[in-house]
């Protein structure tokens, strides 16, 4: 593979100032990173507001503060509008623009890191041209985007043909507020966490369906049936997923999630490779990425559901699918990858430098996947879900919870029990599902590739026969 | 009274009105899948009791004596509201491919 | 008594990504079934062969790169051929050898083109195409080296070729022949394993050897269909029967079946052409013919084994300087008759998969 | 529960919910009152939430706006001609009457008795971590027997619903 890329492999000449400068700057990191090393050893930054490890903590001294001046008010604005009004604005404006600001960036610039990836996947340059490397091209696509002309299909039920790229875009919205990205960092830190991001991206289903069926348009209704098939479908692998990440970590709490990885040095990974699996897979057939693209299977209904939006709004729908990847990356982090730890690192590294990094590799391997596969049949997917994941996610819930509860009964060092867990999870997970692909008929030996025959003789129907004989 | 004091009563009267919609739906439309929709607004009204009772009952009072009996009651209506619109959505289907309606009033011969 | 889902119609076309070109299909569907399926043809309907009556005979030959412009070496290659045979023409042996070369190459640049386009279809997105493309690319960049055009050549003459290769010709064709093994390794490693390719084209799309013969197809969907039948062993042409090569059989005559057939192809046309340049002989690449050719009175057919079949044309002369009669046989146009055998009762995915098996071009179709 | 979020949340909400129950009520096509039933349910949750039922606003957002409205917005689809419009019936003045008759009996009873004192206290003084942990051993302690139930009630539900529209095969 190494020989694709050759054409447009990049070489960079090292002249001797470029030498010195690269040394200054490793130098000057170095030193950097020794200072916040001794910084954080010395504990000088522990529970500080600078403490820049974790935004968090910076923010609760911040409340702490705006708290104090409440308490200084007059007696009936605090009986009018509480004790606490103050540092709640505050809070829910700096964490409503945060994650607006964070979403609306990661939107801009993931446009143009999809493109360049898929194009360097594809022996293609990308885009180039607009700014430097060409990252400008998303906001002239925008801007493009947003010149024209938004066009309303004869037949169209306004009403309905206007609400679904809002209503897919406020779950879009609403899918960041429990991500953890640091210890104290979690704007919407519920303890029905896990529940509530099921709940809200199953909201997104009725709108797209509603958008596939407003448009009068038989591509975007087959699209919406599409989707709305596979949402429901693996909606169930998704969710029993899940139930297996709770029922280890005891809470549907994300940052309680990512407290207990970071607490037993145990990233979900590696003690439920499975449900990992499960997870990704039912994500993308969530997200309409490929290899489960088929909602809006190109080359088959055009675009899916929304085939007949155009200007800005499908620019919604196509910045909430990149939003979504995203975000599926991210609880993939949260769930599965310990989310904002590194195995003790996190004590030197911003907490949300790491679960960045992380999110960035989970998004790194959808685009890779879009970049690789084909794309499923639907009946396929659906009995993908229907006939393996579903049985074999119930069965491996039932161990997990199983191996619970033995942990909770014999209370073993926390090394001992886990490393038997993931011992015997991978080793069901292994066992069990090519044990099922056999049991559902799947005989890789038999479907083996098939080469052509080849022959130098040439004939028609009887030849054909002969040679099919001969096999 | 504190304006800004929400209490059991302010729950009740929601409730209430919701249920009064809800009702109005079920009977005076034609629609077998709206009749449907005003008995899922009915259900949803009396969870909101349920569920205001429990707030302001003893459940989450100092002393807790019967903890969110209310909730789990709403949690059995949520799945019977979720098993009964399946079942009768799919007899609105049924219906609708045996007599090309789903208008209650022209469903009237107990046998299709 | 139950009522039915209704059918409904769904007209893929005439702008659509699997089309490749301006052509639908109009789908009767039942759900995501398929229950009927039209192919309205002649979007792209340009006259060639009422206009070529108008035409001198050498000035016909750019019409031949316009029906299937992703092969217009061998359409260029059979016309000639055609023509030759009713004039009587003798083509020097250089020339026959470079014809071969070129329309190898032309063979190599359109099975990349329709294996990626198949995969594309499949729901790759672009991947394998643009891979096949970087190929296809150089393969173009000899053409242009050669005659100056990359799409339509018109490379092909009555007698001949137009021009002979630059020396620069021989290293680059050498290179890209050397290379094009270890690439075709790539895309098997890339695409012949993977699992959800074989799910997709496994079983899709199957016609078998009777089928194919009664409907007449041709070319690497025969094959497939695992008749071993290729012209260029059952009537050779040119120099083919100084070649040493094979020809690729499928077993079950389903989508993967093409792909892999045209894949193996590929192998053989970079066979074809080693021996080929190996064995180049000197001498003129082109018979001297009169500007304006006037052929005795008569018929001719020639075919030659196009990327995507037979390719035939026939050519009445009523002695004067154009012909009275042209027709071309297009391979595209045939096999693609018989889609609705593959499509109908399968489902939309299928059928598309199975239409981009086919590898039509609708120049071809529509002429 | 004495604060000027929850009260401005309370009527927000309770103005959503009641609003778009009446536009389900009212508007003349049946997709459109699908929509604002969705909206309904969802201004339902957030009173819920006001009522620290996080665990069943949730739940109601998942079962109602999530599953219920597909199947309903499913089920205006597969009866195709039949059911786009919301038309009232000839009881439609009857039915008024009656959803009148019982908001306004239910409004009279709940303004009218002497609720018991307990006004919802403070939760933040008793360290109030969710009400998740005692649904779950409520349900599976002492109402283990009606949770089982109400599985066996589900399968028989999907049981039903597929074999009532399932098609002969023929």
């Amino acid at each position: 593979m190494r020989a694709a890329l050759d054409p447009i492999r990049i070489r960079v000449p090292m002249s001797t100032g470029g030498m010195i400068a690269s040394a200054i700057t490793l130098v000057v990191l170095l030193g950097a990173a020794a200072g916040v090393g001794f910084l954080v050893l010395s504990g000088a930054l522990d529970g500080r507001w600078y403490d820049f490890r974790d935004l968090g903590v910076g923010m609760a001294h911040l409340t702490e503060w705006l708290d104090e001046q409440n308490a200084g008010q007059s007696e009936a604005t605090r009986a009018l509008l509480g004790d606490h009004w103050m540092s709640w604005i505050t809070s829910a404006l700096i964490g409503g623009i945060g994650i607006l600001s964070f979403v609306g960036g990661v939107l801009l610039i993931l446009i143009w890191v999809e493109r360049r990836l898929i194009a360097r996947i594809q022996v293609r340059r990308g885009p180039n041209r607009l700014g430097p490397y060409g990252l400008l091209q998303p906001l002239a696509d925008a801007i493009k985007l947003i010149q024209k002309e938004v066009l309303i299909p004869e037949g169209a039920d306004r009403f309905l043909f206007f609400l679904p790229p809002i209503l897919v875009f406020i779950p879009g919205l609403l899918v960041w507020g429990p991500v953890p990205w640091a210890p104290n960092m979690a704007y919407l830190d519920l303890n029905v966490g896990v529940l509530y991001l099921i709940a809200i991206s199953s909201l997104a289903t009725v709108a797209i369906f509603i958008a596939g069926w407003s448009s009068n348009n038989h591509y975007a209704l087959l699209g919406a049936m599409r989707t709305v098939a596979m949402m429901i479908s693996y909606e169930i692998p998704l969710g029993m997923a899940l139930i297996s990440v709770v029922l280890l970590a005891g809470s549907m709490q994300l940052s309680e999630i990512v407290a207990w990885q970071a607490q037993h040095y145990a990233w979900m990974a590696f003690l439920i490779p499975f449900s990992l699996f499960t997870f990704f897979f039912a994500s993308t057939a969530e997200l309409n990425r490929t290899p489960n693209d088929i909602a809006e299977a190109e080359s088959e209904i055009v675009a899916g559901f929304h085939t007949e939006y155009s200007g800005m709004k499908f620019g919604l729908f196509y910045a909430v699918e990149l939003g979504n990847a995203v975000a599926v990356a991210a609880f993939v982090t949260a769930f599965f990858l310990g989310g904002w730890s590194l195995f003790g690192l996190e004590l030197f590294i911003p907490g949300y430098i790491i679960f960045a990094t992380k999110v960035a590799a989970g998004y790194f391997v959808l685009v890779w996947l879009r970049g690789t596969l084909p794309r499923f049949r639907l009946d396929q997917l659906m009995a993908f879900a229907w006939k393996y994941l579903i049985p074999i996610t119930i069965a491996h819930t039932t161990l997990v919870a199983a191996e619970v509860t033995a942990m909770g009964a014999l209370a073993l060092p926390g090394v001992i029990e886990l490393g038997v867990v993931a011992a015997v999870n991978l080793a069901f997970t292994v066992w069990v599902m090519r044990r099922w692909a056999r049991f559902l008929g799947y005989r890789p030996e038999t479907e083996r590739v098939m080469q052509p025959k080849l022959t130098t003789q040439v004939g028609g129907l009887q030849a054909a026969e002969r040679m099919r004989a001969s096999s | 009274m504190n304006p800004l004091a929400i209490t059991l009563p302010h729950y009740l009267v929601v409730s209430g009105i919701v249920f009064g919609i809800g009702i109005a739906i079920a009977l005076s439309k034609r629609n077998a899948i709206a009749v449907l929709m005003g008995i899922e607004l009915m259900l949803n009204a009396v969870n909101l009791t349920f569920i205001a009772f429990s707030r302001f009952g003893s459940a989450f009072g100092p002393e807790p004596t019967q903890p969110l009996v209310g909730h789990v009651f709403v949690v059995f209506v949520l799945t019977v509201a979720a098993a009964e619109a399946a079942v009768a959505l799919a007899m609105a289907v049924l219906v609708y491919r045996r007599r090309e309606t789903v208008d209650l009033d022209r469903i009237n011969l107990m046998r299709w | 008594m139950t009522t039915a889902a209704e059918p409904y119609v769904l007209n893929i076309g005439p702008q659509h990504p699997s089309t490749h070109g301006v052509f639908r299909l109009r789908v009767v569907m039942d759900g995501e079934r398929i229950q009927d399926i039209d192919m309205v043809v002649g979007y792209l309907h340009r006259s060639m062969e009422k206009l070529a009556e108008e035409r001198t005979y050498t000035q016909n030959i750019p019409f031949t790169d316009r029906t299937d412009y992703l092969a217009a070496m061998s359409n260029n290659l059979g016309y000639c051929l055609a023509v030759e045979r009713l004039a009587g023409v003798e083509v020097p042996e250089r020339a026959q050898f470079l014809r071969v070369i070129f329309a190898e190459l032309q063979r190599l640049a359109s099975h990349s083109m329709a294996n990626g386009t198949f995969i594309n279809d499949a729901g790759a997105w672009q991947t394998p195409l643009m891979y096949m493309f970087r190929e296809r690319e150089k393969i173009l960049d000899l053409f242009e080296m050669t005659c100056g055009a990359r799409l339509t050549t018109n490379y092909m003459r009555i007698g001949g070729v137009s021009f002979d290769p630059p020396p620069e010709f021989y290293p680059a064709v050498e290179a890209l022949i050397g290379e094009l093994p270890e690439r075709i390794a790539e895309y098997t490693e890339l695409l012949v394993d993977n699992e959800i390719l074989i799910a997709r084209a496994r079983g899709v799309g199957v016609l078998s050897a009777a089928d194919a013969i009664n409907g007449s197809i041709t070319g690497p969907m025969l094959r497939a269909s695992g008749v071993p039948w290729d012209l260029r062993k059952a009537d050779p042409y040119c120099a083919y029967e100084k070649f040493d090569f094979e020809i690729p059989v499928g077993q079950n005559g389903d989508c993967y079946d093409r792909f892999m057939v045209r894949l193996e192809e590929m192998r053989q046309s970079v066979r074809i052409i080693r021996q080929a340049l190996d064995g180049l002989p000197s001498g003129s690449h082109k018979t001297e013919i009169p500007l304006a050719l006037r052929p005795a009175p008569g018929e001719a057919y020639a075919r030659v084994e196009g990327p995507r079949g037979e390719l035939g044309f026939y050519v009445v002369s009523d002695g004067g300087p154009a012909p009275a009669r042209f027709h071309i046989r297009a391979p595209s146009l045939i096999n693609l008759s018989l889609l609705r055998q593959m499509a109908v009762g399968a489902s939309l995915p299928d059928a598309i998969v199975a239409l981009g098996s086919t590898d039509i071009v609708v120049g071809e179709i529509d002429r | 529960m004495t604060s000027i979020g929850i009260a401005i949340g309370f009527y927000a909400l309770a103005g959503l919910a009641i609003g778009s129950s009446l536009l389900v009520f009212l508007t003349r096509n049946l997709l459109h009152a699908v929509i604002f039933a969705i909206l309904a349910f969802i201004g339902m949750a957030g009173l819920f939430v006001t009522l620290s039922a996080d665990f069943l606003a949730v739940s109601q957002i998942m079962i109602y706006a999530g599953a219920i409205s597909v199947l309903l917005v499913f089920a205006v689809m597969l009866t195709p001609y039949a059911s786009r419009d919301n038309g009232n019936s000839l009881f439609a003045p009857a039915g008024v009457l009656v959803g009148l008759g019982f908001a306004a009996l239910i409004g009279f009873i709940a303004t009218q008795v002497a609720w018991p004192a307990f006004t919802g206290g403070d939760l933040e003084a008793q360290n109030f971590t969710g009400t998740v942990r005692t649904i779950g051993s409520a349900l599976l302690g002492d109402y283990a027997l009606p949770f089982e139930l109400a599985s066996v009630l589900l399968l028989a539900a999907l049981v039903g619903a597929i074999a009532l529209v399932r098609e002969d095969e023929r």
